[in-house]
């Protein structure tokens, strides 16, 4: 009975779709969007045109994202007990073991190149923090199984990274705000934007990369951690 | 290139449809992951590499793992 | 491809619509709201799509570009959906502690 | 004060309204290392905030006030808007949340840090929510709001708190992507995030597709206010919230929801025009069965909606509150029916009725805030929220009493509380602009509202104490065939402090009282002000 309710509305909330699709709408509007593609280099010096959008033109988005990051490793952090009760059930083979602790150097890096190249090719703070949390998560697989945590960082530590990185964030923003009248300014700072495409150009926008990826990696992190000492 | 969407589209719907109607709670698990990992390479043809490797690795990498550790904790039906 | 992606969108939110209103396994509500936001990136993404557009990394050569503000759209609310899904797992794992089950019908005490 | 009105501080207020919440995050978890009670520079923090929130009333200032983050405009980044009806609600949000930080002493004392911090993140979260002119970073708002809030839900860790916190993570998950579907459909219709512009295109959009994204939004923010056909989650999720908690949720978090709700309505769709002549029921019925061509028709349509969700939440409201046993899962209910009085005044049409919505926004704020504030005092001392626990319990503080008879009074419209104010000129303005229905039902809004409050009074000066006189911890004896595992609250931590802090708690209470009396002495200046606001408002659209 409900079954088939739950069907039958399903079925009508698609077909309205589908009736709207076909009542003529033209999704071709995409000519309206404003064609950042054309300014960023000049305006942030980024030749990632997400990473302008994400770290300048749209930086208060990112601040919220990152926030809302911290949160959740906070929420989870209060929920988890405070003693370590069990680990996974799993077992996990020498092989396997082994595996990891090989491949763990080259995730590492390759996390923080993601980050730190996030201005001049696809990836950035948010792709490459949860590269990093992916090695955070290895680490408690592999190396905690015996209930052990000494090669994760102490908790107080990824909560005191966390905390600075979030403290950064706003502290560009306020600088920004003194110095180029607009919360979270970047070029209206009066930074030099650098040659397009190198490492260190862009302004403002690697810095913040950085930032935010040390937050999503050590914010996930907390939370990978968390959840395994459930 | 369409044809390769749509047939990528098709196997995400009933990859969904799989992953909710299973019985075993892991299968659907699993499921997620690949619908993480076709809506990604659709990403990819959409020409969003950014969002691409982003839902590559959380959708199939991270939140498996969340889910996973989920599973393991709780009953498993 | 824009029906084709359209209708993916629309059959993907059905199919987790559908979940969320029959399923009875917290773990499986987790799945479908997941799914849900799935079809919502595609749906985001797809609104910045020109057909023939580069991928918006600017190459030097004048050319036309898919627009980078849906990307940029699409990874915050992934970064957010993956936030809330480590969240509701968090809560399942700590209901399923203090009542034993992450089956909605026992998990349940409040009605009406 | 000369120049304060141009200066940096006030050309930047928006973005300081966000800015400053948020950057406490960080700085008291780094005071705290340094030695500084967290609840301390909280609550120093939040009076900096307090401050900060009424800047715009100073004289002189010029309204609106734009600000940038980024310095790019509306068109390429994010554009904070400060209009009137902003800052007509500011100082509601904080002032809520200050005074809920004041009362919640005990979950304070238990993770002081956690607690603040999650306050400070739903404060940044109310104020975006508010100030915010672009739809995605709205969405970012609403998540932030909305993540602090479950997690607040949830912060009592037994088994009630954290079903309430699950009941309320899905339905603000479910609520959000709901708003964001809605956001990609005006994104996909018109090419821009930014309201105003999107207002303009949206103006050659084909119907179908506005009418799509009206509804979705709508129906994202009613899910998250708890209006009828979405309500079922509040109850549970207000029900085991601690009621420090429960008073932000429904204070300042639905202030901001509303101030949203407005900016969309008008700033996007160009809110309802003023009706004329046949009643909004049957209007919205007949254009459902024409072929939708205008958007006019549109808005006729959603407005026969809008009436009939807000007339079925307040009916429901009331008679589902009235059947209840426990004061907050009561007043969770009362609020549906006052959120559908609100959609009754936006829904009619005119200034007149909007601004008496406005009002009633902000008076209901605050005598639900001092409501739960009064149910917190009652499972203080007895331990439950259970109604036929309060016996005597006004009896032996008649402060309390006296508070709760204030706050029932206002709540149920009667003269000398700020509600009276804001309801009567309600059922008047909703009866002025045609809107028979929604006008009656609110007057007998009232009438079903009155038992339910007086029950409570009644009981609480009833001599004596309820038969089980010692305070059960955590009162979770709803079904028995579910034994609870024994609730784990860390070492050292009683189950509810019976000493000191009564002092704050008490101020907390008796502010909200004042500004009840005040609100309503005051009623007059109040309604003035919200009429400009809505003039403003429904100008913005001509």
């Amino acid at each position: 009975m409900r079954t088939g309710w739950a069907l039958l509305f399903s079925v009508a909330l698609v077909g309205c779709g589908i009736v709207t699709l076909i009542a003529g709408v033209d999704l071709d509007t995409h000519g309206a969007i404003f064609d950042y593609a054309h300014h960023s280099v000049q305006h942030t010096g980024a030749v990632n045109v997400v990473s302008a959008v994400l770290f300048d033109y749209r930086g208060l988005d990112t601040l919220g994202e990152a926030t809302v990051v911290l949160a959740t490793g906070l929420v989870v952090a209060v929920l988890a007990p405070k003693a370590r009760t069990s680990m996974l059930s799993v077992r996990l083979s020498l092989v396997v073991l082994y595996g990891v602790a090989l491949v763990l150097p080259f995730v590492s890096v390759l996390g923080f190149a993601v980050i730190l190249f996030g201005h001049v090719s696809p990836g950035g703070g948010f792709t490459g923090g949860v590269v990093l949390a992916s090695t955070a998560v290895f680490f408690a697989v592999v190396y905690t199984v015996g209930g052990q945590q000494s090669y994760v960082l102490p908790m107080d530590t990824q909560k005191r990274i966390e905390n600075a990185a979030i403290a950064t964030f706003l502290l560009v923003g306020f600088g920004g705000l003194v110095t180029g009248g607009a919360f979270l300014a970047n070029a209206a700072t009066g930074i030099p934007l650098g040659e397009p495409g190198s490492l260190l150009s862009a302004g403002l926008i690697p810095l913040l990369n950085l930032v935010a990826g040390m937050k999503v990696g050590v914010g996930l992190a907390i939370v990978v951690v968390c959840l395994f000492s459930e | 290139m369409i044809y390769v969407a749509g047939i990528l589209c098709a196997l995400l719907l009933a990859v969904a449809a799989y992953s909710i109607l299973c019985r075993s709670i892991l299968a659907a698990i699993v499921g997620t992951s690949v619908v993480s990992v076709i809506a990604a390479v659709l990403f990819v043809i959409l020409r969003a590499p950014d969002v691409a490797i982003t839902e590559a690795v959380i959708g199939a990498g991270l939140v498996t793992a969340f889910f996973l550790i989920a599973v393991d904790k709780t009953e498993r039906e | 491809m824009g029906a084709i992606i359209m209708t993916t969108v629309l059959g993907l939110t059905g199919i987790a619509i559908y979940g969320l209103l029959t399923r009875r396994h917290l773990i499986r509500l987790v799945i479908c709201f997941n799914v849900l936001e799935i079809a919502v990136l595609l749906a985001i993404v797809y609104a910045g799509f020109v057909e023939g557009g580069q991928a918006p990394i600017v190459g030097g050569a004048e050319a036309a570009y898919v627009s980078a503000l849906p990307h940029a759209v699409a990874l915050t609310a992934i970064v957010i959906a993956a936030s809330s899904t480590a969240l509701m797992l968090a809560y399942v794992v700590r209901i399923y502690r203090t009542r034993g089950s992450v089956r909605i019908e026992r998990v349940r005490r409040w009605r009406g | 004060m000369a120049g304060l009105g141009d200066s940096l501080l006030m050309q930047q207020l928006p973005s300081l309204l966000v800015a400053v919440p948020l950057s406490f995050v960080p700085l008291l978890y780094f005071l705290e290392k340094v030695g500084v009670p967290a609840r301390g520079a909280a609550l120093a923090g939040m009076g900096l905030c307090l401050l900060l929130s009424f800047l715009p009333w100073v004289e002189g200032t010029e309204l609106p006030i734009s600000a940038s983050p980024g310095g790019w405009g509306g068109l390429l980044g994010i554009e904070l808007l400060l209009d009137g009806r902003a800052r007509l609600f500011l100082p509601v949000i904080s002032a809520g949340v200050f005074v809920s930080a004041l009362f919640g002493t005990r979950w304070s004392q238990r993770w002081p840090l956690s607690f603040y911090t999650l306050v400070f993140l739903l404060f940044t979260g109310a104020n975006g929510l508010l100030l915010t002119n672009d739809l995605f970073n709205a969405f970012v708002f609403v998540e932030i709001a909305g993540i602090a809030t479950h997690a607040l839900v949830a912060f009592r860790g037994d088994g009630d708190g954290l079903e309430s916190a699950f009941k309320y993570l899905m339905a603000a998950a479910v609520g959000g992507i709901l708003i964001l579907w809605g956001i990609v459909l005006v994104f996909t219709a018109t090419g821009t995030l930014w309201i105003p512009l999107a207002a303009e295109r949206l103006a050659d959009a084909p119907p179908v597709f506005v009418a799509g994204a009206a509804v979705l939004l709508a129906s994202g923010i009613a899910l998250k206010g708890g209006l009828v056909p979405m309500h079922a989650w509040k109850a549970d999720g207000l029900a085991g919230a601690p009621s420090a908690v429960a008073a932000l949720l429904s204070g300042p978090i639905l202030t901001a929801l509303f101030g949203f709700g407005l900016r969309i309505l008008y700033g996007l769709f160009g809110g309802f025009p003023v009706m004329e002549g046949a009643s909004a029921v049957t209007g919205g019925v007949e254009g459902s069965f024409g072929v939708l061509g205008s958007a006019g028709e549109v808005r006729e349509l959603l407005r026969g909606m809008v009436f009939v969700v807000a007339v079925s939440s307040i009916v429901a409201g009331h008679v589902m509150a009235l059947a209840q046993s426990r004061m907050k899962r009561m007043l969770a209910y009362s609020s549906i029916a006052h959120m559908g009085y609100i959609v009754v005044g936006v829904g009619a049409g005119g200034e007149a009725a909007l601004a008496a919505a406005l009002t009633h926004a902000i008076t209901h704020a605050f005598m639900k805030v001092g409501w739960f504030f009064v149910c917190g005092e009652l499972r203080r001392t007895r331990g439950t929220d259970r109604i036929a626990a309060a016996r005597g319990a006004f009896r032996e503080a008649p402060w309390l009493g006296g508070a709760a008879i204030l706050f029932s009074m206002s709540l149920v419209g009667i003269p000398p509380a700020a509600g009276f104010g804001s309801k009567w000129v309600l059922v008047l303005e909703s009866a002025n602009a045609g809107a028979w229905g929604g006008a009656v039902a609110i007057a007998a809004g009232g009438a079903l509202a009155l038992p339910y409050y007086l029950r409570i009074v009644v009981r609480g000066f009833e001599p004596g104490r309820p038969r089980a006189a010692t305070p059960v911890p955590w009162d979770s004896s709803e079904s028995p065939s579910c034994p609870e595992p024994a609730a784990e609250l860390p070492e050292g931590a009683p189950p509810h402090d019976t000493t000191g802090a009564l002092g704050v708690r008490a101020v907390a209470i008796l502010v909200c009282a004042a500004l009840i009396l005040g609100g309503f002495a005051g009623y007059g200046l109040l309604f003035s002000e919200a009429f400009s606001v809505a003039t403003e408002l429904v100008g913005s659209v001509l």
